[in-house]
Formats: structure tokens, C-alpha cells, sequence
């Protein structure tokens, strides 16, 4: 059975997904446990994946015993294994949580609902998972499809916000498809290892180049990257609160992967490199996106539209990770993802619990917050410092590689970036933690006691757990990151890499 | 805005205008696309599958889990339209409007009235309704079955002309919506009502999964149909050409109730009540 | 010039592509009717298709479905008779990419005409000026 | 194949993708997509891709038509641009 670990990880919540309309109709009561458990297959799944990986370095899963370049090969390395078991440990810690949010925003759309987020869940899975171009395309299909239909369904601006998303994200897929078939016009394959094979004698051709250029913008588009990030506010801040702390750690992530995938694995990391100056290009934008992002962050006075603010800003540290194209940048890059995921997950996961209790995630209610919800509120702040990069947490490590980066491309101005973007996070978050932990202040006479005592008010445990294991992720994450960068990310990078 | 637009829209063309002047000629037979992987797929089919449509048997065999993709594309599709649209709460129309046959009466009753006693002698009618429309239904009540049938032979003959369990889950699907376009939307559900629809959706398609974990289940990798020898018998060709033929019972099943379903809730928005 | 007109005729199929991309490109972009912008997604995705195809077609070849009479002898089968299938295939999943596509999108357009009476960006953009 | 009949063929579809996008009446645009999908498809089926045709034929042609036509019953036939 071993040996199947790479199907079993995307076929056990897919054959669920079909199985929840079914037995939802029967029983809505039945959809909850049933998501849960089939996401809990493919943690086992990824788990076992990453053991074989760290033993045996990389194995390929022929689907329907074809080999490749015939047949659609799943091909595990470290980079996907590593990116696997971060969407399988976020996707369950979040479909956990999920049970009181959806009952309370979505009563009527249980069963719909859990489908379409174990479809999501397996397209991202599947994408990250595939060796092959095309199959990549169809499960980022299958992904962004139940991504609109979750993002359409949340409150105020969340279908036009969706519009705009289905069109922008048409465009990048559609760039992304264009790119392989470019691919295919010139080498007549589809399997991403035939294709490094193949590539290399190529790169004079204007094809290819144009090809790259396609597979960059439109991978540039999946994942938000500045300018072509005007999506995402809007979807993001719109959503359900599960579907926002399941999309945002993990949608723009898995697109990161898969740049990381096309620049440093399908073609040679010369030719982003130095055919096209892609990687310049690409940490210049993603300076940028530091910068936009975080001062458009702070003029929000809504704290989901805030940290989807954030999720731009932090995109763009990936991207500068990517872009520096060394060795440390990229491990920045990488254990920023990691970090992300949880850091992310975590404060969306937070923002949901206070939508749960609130009824509204404006700033101008988070008086006295950290008294009514005293457990959120202290994960809320673990995500906060790791956001801004406060030691023990995983936020200063991937920020620091990042730093050493930028030191050793010898780049001083993506080094003043970095800080100056910690600093704008550390403006707009403890804008945060400065509302919630103080009373709305009244003038004197409108009190009636001095210090009114406020009554704990925590929200359920179903919501409870999966927030402090997401901030106890952060913290691990953290704590162990020398040994997940020596273990797992040191195999990832590329050979020809410099310090 | 506007200017934006404009300007990617010349860069993109620009970038597509740079990168075609390097394509090898239009139908070259010697260009590297159809030297490569493709020669093996035409060479081999026959042998592997004995299906002779080569689109078919790399379509279902060869790159068969792209189909289940696309399958579940389609499948997502209606559930993300029965998610955004369908109101579950009952919700009373403004208006109704009932017909009395006999006579040829309307009644229109509005909102909070009584409604006409249960009886073959009112029929409810849409808001939208025109009388003459006798040979718009009798004629598409004669064509409705024969294209059924067609789609049937689509989905069955796959394997040697073109077409499969897509094109016939589209044709089925089709004839579905032509019936509920010539007559009225309440008529179409009482032949296929929505939990059907739902049902036959994630039927099909776990038809399509399903096939593949047996294949799982019986020892060898997702989807190798070979696999399905060994538990009905048989030569492995012979399991592949009917595991083949599976998989396109699943994906029209899916396909069908899927069109179906999408146009149920987009015509009504998702009232299910008075729709085109 | 000679060649400048044989380079045309052995490549009109993609400037066809092209104008259509660049059509449904503008079309996404700059029009300002939302269905109008569905529609120019489809005909920006059926360039893409249609750039697919013509890389599979191969002069002097026949349709990807092989004569055979049945349980006949095994024929010598030559890759240059038959059109190659490969991109076939895969168009048609972009084609049910395409149609699964345009149902969501037409949902949030139902949605969007209910919640502000409008199809048309500017007023829909207006609207949401001024309700904050 | 004829390659002049081609280029018709193509030009009839350029002609049919520009009036759907800028005719004002959303029936007609969908309609006139309807009919950009059906010279599309003959365009492929010119081209061998049979199965490709058959699939844009009852799809592009038939169903996505049918969803436009729906979608513009359910919101509104006027278009500015």
C-alpha cells in the first residue's frame, strides 16, 4: 500500500466529495465528520509521502501504469512533499473548525458547501502533487471553481469581489494553459521531467521565451502578486470566515510552489535567470508588493480586509525570496511559506472566531476583546509576533534567511525593504492589539462603575482547538525550523545556487 | 481603466505576434509536437485498448486521470451553482397564475390569495405564458426521444466514431433543457427532479472514481483498467476497452444531470419555480 | 515579399488565434457590461483551444480514428497517416474547463443582478461608492 | 483541405466574435456567440479534430448558448457598450 500513498492522498477526499451530496441529503448532520475524516487521509498520506521521501530521496506514481511521457505521472521530490504536508495539516486543522462557523453563516448550505470545500482542498492537493503540465491546469481548475463558488456565497461585495476574481483568475489560467501548449508546440511533451530534459537546447527560441513569459504571468495572476494582486482584497475580505482561513494560508502558497516549480525545475534556473531577467524583475515587484501591501493594510479599519491587505504584503516576501534566486533567499522563501500557512490560518481563523461572536469584523468594535476572549485573543498574538518576526516564532526565522538573502545578493535596498515593511506590520498589527485590549473610551459620567467587569465570552472548542494548534504550529515551526531547513529545504534548492 | 486594458491587451498580442513568427509551419508533420509523444499513442492504441478511436482510448486510458479532472470540473461547476443560487427556503411568488383548461380562463391570483382547489382542470401557468405554442411542444415532444436515442449511440460508439460519454452526457442534457424550454421549467422537474439530478451527478463520477479504485484495490496502480482482468476475467485489452466504456457510462451520467442542474438554477435563480 | 506571403498562408490559423485572443482580452478588460465580459472570456478560451488544435493537425493525415475491420489481422499502423490526438484530448477538457467556467460565472451574475439591479460595472461600482 | 475555404471560415468567426462583443442587445450577443461557436467548430472539424467539433458543437453551440440566453432572461437584455 505504500507504494500508493500519492493517489490515495488525492483520491481520498475526492471520492468524500462525492459521497457528501449523496449522504448530505440524507442527513446534513453527516457532512461535518465525513470531511473531517477524509482529510484526515491525506495527512496520514502526506506524512507517509515526506518519511519515504527523507529515506529514499524522490519516487514517481505512473497513474493507470502508463510511464511517462505517455501516461500522467505523479513524481514526489522534497519540494512537494515539503508543500503537501502543509496544505494537508491546514486543510484539516481549518475543515475541524469549521463545523459552528458554517452552521451560523451558512444553515442552509451544509452539504454544498462541505463538497465544495473537499474539492478545493483536493485541487490544491492534486496541483501540488502532479508532474505533469496539464494535469496541473485541471486541478488548478478544479480549485479555483470551488473557490468562487465559496468566495460568491459570503456577505456584501463577496459576488462582484468574485466577478472580478473569476475573470483575473480566467486570465491567469488560461496564460498558464497557453504557456504548456507553447511548451508542447516545441518539445511534444507534457510530462515536466520530459520537458526539463528537453528545454535546455531550446531556450534560443522565441517559443520558449514567450512560453515563460506566459507561465510567469499567469502564475503571477494565481498567486496576487503586485500589480496584478487587485483580486484578492475584495474576495478575500467577502468570504465565509472558514473559506477565507482556508483559501488565504493556502491558495497564493500553492501558486508560489508552482512558480518555484516552473522556474527552478521544469526550465533551468539559468534561463529565469539570464534569457529572461525574470528573477529581477520578479524581487522588484515583490518589493513593491512588501510596500503597497502593508500601507494599504494599515488604512483598513476592517480586520479581515486588513489581513487580506497583509496576504499581498507577504506574497511579495515570497516572491523576494524566489526572486533572489540563492541559496538563503529561496530557504526564506520556502520557510515562509511554511510559516504563512500557519500564521496566516491562524489570525484568519481568529478573525473568524470574533465574526462568530461579533456578528462584524470592523476595528472599532474590538474593545475589551482580549478580556471577552482571552484564549483567541493570545493565539491572535503569537500570530501577530510572527507576522512582525518576534523570535520563538517562525516569522523571524524565514524573515531573517530572507534578510541574509538579500545581504548576499548584496542588494541593500530589498534589506531597507524588509524593515521597513517589519515595521509597517508592526504598525498596523499593534493597532490591533491595542483596540482589543483597551475599553472604548467613554467619557466619565457615562459610566456607572468605575471598571466595569466584562464576562468571558470564549467561543466553542470545536473553534477553540484548531486556533491554538495552528498557534501552536507557528511556535514548532518556529522552534524547529534550523532542523526542517537542514532536513527537507537544503534538498530543494537547486545545485547551481550560490550562497 | 480602460487604457490599462488596452495596453496589455496590444502587449499580449505583441508577445503572441513575437513568439509565432518562430512556430514551425502550420500541419508540419515532422514538427516535434507530433514526433515526440504523440506516434506512440497512434502506433499503440490498437494493441493496448483495441478501441480504434485514438481520442477516445487517450482520453479514458492513457491520460485517463485528466478525465476524472474534467469530470470533476463539471461536477463542481453544478454544485457551485446549486450553492450560489438555490433558495431552500420555500418562497412565495407575487403572482400565480392558473389556467382553466376547459375554458381557457386565467386566473390570476396574487400574493396571500387562495389558491384554486388541487384539480386536472387548472394547470399553473408562468407569468411569461403565450397560448400558441401547440406545435412548439408537440414537436419537440416527437424529437426529445429520438435525441435521447442519438445520445445513447454517442456515449455506446464511442470507442470507434467520434464522440463519448461527454458529447452523449451533453446531448442527454440537451434534450432535458429543450423539454424545458418548450414547455416550462415545472413540467422538466417532474420528469427529472433536482435530488435525481444530484444523485445521478455524484453517481457518475464516483462510477468514474470508483472504477479507478478497484483498479487500486485489485493490486495495481489508480486507473490501469488491466486491473479489472483479474476481478471479472477476461484478457487485460479487453478490461481496458471496458474499462474504458465504464468510465464514459460515468462521465455522461455526470454530465447529463450537471447541464441539467446548472440550467435548473440559472433559469429560475434557483427558485425552481417560474423559469424559461 | 514571396516569402513574406507563403510565411502568411503556412501560419493564417494563428494570426486567427491571435486576433481572437487579443478580442476576448479586450473584451475581459475594457468592456464595461459584465456579460459582455463572460463573453469575451469564452472567445479568449476558445482562441486557446483553437491555437491547440492547430498544432495538432498534420498535412496529409487522416482523422485520429484507426481503420480496422474487426478481429482483423494487426495492421501496420504509420504515425504520419493519423492526426495527432494528444492535443485533442486535451482541448477537450479546456472545452468543459470552459463550459464549467461560464455556469459559475453566470451564477454570480444572477447574484450580482439581484443584489444591485445592474449589469454594468460603472453603476454596480457606484453603488457600492455609495453605500459605503 | 482548401485553404481559401479556411480563411472564410475564419474570417466569418473573427466577424462573429467582434459583433458579439459589440452588439448592444445581450440576446443578440449571446446568439451571435452561438454562432461563433458553430463556425469555430466546422473550423476544427476542417482541421481533423472531430471529437474536439462534436464536443464545441453541443456545448459552445448548444448548451453555453442555452446558458447565456438563460442568464440574460434572469437579469436584463440592455447593454451600454
Amino acid at each position: 500500500m505504500a507504494q500508493q500513498l500519492p493517489i490515495l492522498l488525492v483520491v481520498a477526499p475526492l471520492m468524500a466529495a462525492f459521497l457528501v451530496p449523496i449522504v448530505g441529503w440524507w442527513n446534513k448532520r453527516l457532512c461535518y465528520p465525513l470531511a473531517v475524516a477524509a482529510l484526515a487521509a491525506p495527512l496520514v498520506c502526506t506524512l507517509g509521502i515526506l518519511k519515504q521521501v527523507m529515506a529514499g530521496g524522490g519516487f514517481s506514481y505512473h497513474l493507470g501504469g502508463w510511464s511517462p511521457p505517455w501516461g500522467i505521472e505523479y513524481a514526489l521530490d522534497y519540494l512537494n512533499s515539503f508543500v503537501l504536508v502543509i496544505i494537508s495539516i491546514v486543510s484539516f486543522i481549518v475543515t475541524i473548525y469549521s463545523k459552528e462557523s458554517v452552521r451560523s453563516e451558512l444553515p442552509d448550505k451544509i452539504t454544498p458547501f462541505y463538497t465544495l470545500l473537499l474539492l478545493m482542498v483536493t485541487g490544491l492537493l492534486g496541483m501540488t502533487v502532479s508532474g505533469d503540465a496539464f494535469n496541473v491546469f485541471v486541478f488548478l481548475e478544479i480549485s479555483s471553481l470551488s473557490c468562487y463558488g465559496l468566495i460568491a456565497i459570503g456577505s456584501d461585495g463577496a459576488p462582484f469581489a468574485t466577478f472580478r476574481y473569476i475573470i483575473m483568475g480566467t486570465i491567469g489560467a488560461s496564460f498558464y494553459l497557453l504557456g504548456v501548449g507553447y511548451l508542447y508546440l516545441v518539445t511534444g511533451t507534457l510530462n515536466m521531467a520530459d520537458l526539463a530534459r528537453l528545454l535546455p537546447q531550446l531556450y534560443a527560441s522565441r517559443v520558449v521565451l514567450t512560453a515563460g513569459i506566459f507561465l510567469l504571468v499567469g502564475i503571477g495572476i494565481k498567486m496576487a502578486l503586485f500589480p496584478l494582486h487587485a483580486w484578492l482584497p475584495g474576495a478575500y475580505t467577502y468570504a465565509p470566515s472558514t473559506v477565507s482561513a482556508m483559501v488565504a494560508p493556502l491558495y497564493t502558497k500553492v501558486a508560489a510552489y508552482l512558480l518555484i516549480r516552473i522556474m527552478f525545475t521544469v526550465f533551468q534556473p539559468a534561463f529565469f535567470i539570464e534569457v529572461i531577467p525574470a528573477t529581477t524583475l520578479l524581487s522588484w515587484l515583490a518589493a513593491i508588493a512588501m510596500l503597497v501591501g502593508s500601507i494599504y493594510a494599515i488604512a483598513q479599519s476592517d480586520l479581515k480586509r486588513m489581513l487580506s491587505y497583509s496576504v499581498v504584503a507577504q506574497i511579495g516576501y515570497i516572491a523576494l525570496g524566489i526572486g533572489l534566486a540563492n541559496r538563503l533567499g529561496l530557504s526564506g522563501a520556502l520557510l515562509h511559506i511554511l510559516n504563512e500557512a500557519f500564521t496566516k490560518g491562524c489570525v484568519f481563523l481568529v478573525a473568524g472566531a470574533i465574526v462568530f461572536k461579533l456578528k462584524s469584523c470592523r476595528l472599532e468594535n474590538f474593545n475589551n476583546l482580549y478580556r471577552k476572549m482571552p484564549f483567541t485573543m493570545s493565539a491572535f498574538t503569537i500570530g501577530t509576533f510572527s507576522m512582525i518576526g518576534i523570535p520563538p516564532t517562525s516569522g523571524f526565522f524565514s524573515k531573517l534567511y530572507l534578510l541574509l538573502g538579500s545581504v548576499a545578493a548584496g542588494n541593500w535596498i530589498f534589506v531597507a525593504v524588509l524593515l521597513v515593511s517589519t515595521l509597517l506590520n508592526v504598525v498596523y498589527f499593534f493597532r490591533v492589539i491595542q483596540l482589543a485590549s483597551f475599553e472604548k473610551p467613554m467619557p466619565d459620567y457615562a459610566r456607572i462603575t468605575p471598571y466595569e467587569t466584562v464576562a468571558m465570552d470564549e467561543v466553542p472548542l470545536s473553534m477553540q482547538i484548531p486556533i491554538q494548534l495552528m498557534a501552536a504550529g507557528i511556535l514548532l515551526s518556529g522552534i524547529f525550523s534550523s532542523r526542517i531547513l537542514s532536513a527537507v529545504i537544503v534538498h530543494i534548492i537547486p545545485k547551481s545556487f550560490t550562497p | 481603466m480602460k487604457l490599462i486594458g488596452l495596453i496589455s491587451v496590444i502587449l499580449c498580442g505583441g508577445l503572441l505576434f513575437f513568439g509565432v513568427t518562430d512556430f514551425p509551419g502550420w500541419g508540419d508533420p515532422a514538427s516535434p509536437a507530433s514526433t515526440h509523444v504523440s506516434p506512440y499513442y497512434i502506433q499503440n492504441t490498437l494493441a493496448d485498448t483495441s478501441v480504434p478511436n485514438i481520442v477516445t482510448a487517450v482520453l479514458a486510458d492513457y491520460r485517463g486521470y485528466d478525465t476524472l479532472g474534467e469530470t470533476t470540473v463539471i461536477f463542481t461547476a453544478a454544485i457551485a451553482c446549486f450553492f450560489l443560487l438555490r433558495f431552500t427556503r420555500r418562497l412565495e411568488p407575487k403572482e400565480r397564475f392558473y389556467r382553466h383548461v376547459p375554458t381557457g380562463i386565467t386566473l390570476r391570483i396574487s400574493h396571500g390569495g387562495k389558491l384554486p382547489v388541487e384539480s386536472e382542470a387548472f394547470e399553473r401557468i408562468d407569468s411569461l405564458w403565450s397560448p400558441h405554442d401547440v406545435i412548439i411542444k408537440t414537436t419537440c415532444r416527437l424529437v426529445v426521444p429520438f435525441i435521447q436515442l442519438f445520445a445513447l449511440y454517442v456515449i455506446a460508439h464511442g470507442h470507434y466514431s467520434p464522440g463519448g460519454g461527454f458529447q452523449g452526457g451533453v446531448i442527454l442534457g440537451a434534450a432535458m433543457i429543450l423539454y424545458a424550454l418548450s414547455y416550462d421549467l415545472r413540467s422538466a422537474l417532474l420528469r427529472m427532479s433536482e435530488k435525481i439530478g444530484a444523485i445521478f451527478c455524484a453517481t457518475g463520477v464516483f462510477i468514474y472514481a470508483g472504477t479507478g479504485a478497484l483498479c487500486l484495490l485489485s493490486g495495481l496502480n489508480f486507473l490501469d483498467y488491466s486491473a479489472l482482468a483479474t476481478v471479472f476475467g477476461g484478457d487485460p485489452v479487453a478490461a481496458r476497452s471496458h474499462g474504458i466504456f465504464a468510465v464514459e457510462i460515468g462521465v455522461g451520467m455526470t454530465v447529463m444531470a450537471a447541464m441539467i442542474w446548472i440550467y435548473y438554477n440559472l433559469s429560475s435563480a434557483g427558485k425552481h419555480d417560474e423559469g424559461l | 515579399m514571396e516569402t513574406l506571403i507563403s510565411t502568411f498562408i503556412s501560419k493564417y490559423n494563428y494570426w486567427g488565434y491571435i486576433i481572437l485572443m487579443m478580442i476576448g482580452l479586450y473584451a475581459m478588460m475594457v468592456k464595461n457590461n459584465l456579460v459582455k465580459k463572460i463573453i469575451g472570456m469564452n472567445i479568449f478560451q476558445t482562441a486557446i483551444i483553437l491555437f491547440y488544435i492547430s498544432i495538432g493537425a498534420k498535412k496529409g493525415a487522416s482523422i485520429p480514428i484507426i481503420t480496422h475491420a474487426f478481429n482483423a489481422a494487426p495492421v501496420s499502423i504509420h504515425p504520419a497517416g493519423y492526426i495527432n490526438p494528444l492535443p485533442h484530448v486535451l482541448m477537450l477538457t479546456a472545452i468543459v474547463v470552459a463550459v464549467a467556467t461560464l455556469g459559475v460565472a453566470l451564477a454570480v451574475i444572477v447574484i450580482i443582478y439581484q443584489r444591485y439591479e445592474t449589469l454594468e460595472l460603472d453603476e454596480i461600482l457606484k453603488i457600492r461608492k455609495e453605500t459605503g | 483541405m482548401i485553404w481559401e475555404l479556411d480563411v472564410f471560415i475564419l474570417t466569418l468567426v473573427i466577424i462573429c466574435a467582434v459583433g458579439a462583443i459589440t452588439v448592444r442587445d445581450l440576446l443578440g450577443a449571446a446568439i451571435l456567440f452561438g454562432a461563433y461557436s458553430f463556425m469555430m467548430c466546422l473550423l476544427w472539424a476542417v482541421m481533423g479534430a472531430v471529437d474536439v467539433a462534436f464536443t464545441e458543437a453541443s456545448v459552445g453551440a448548444g448548451v453555453s448558448t442555452v446558458f447565456f440566453v438563460v442568464a440574460v432572461f434572469q437579469t436584463t437584455r440592455e447593454a451600454k457598450d
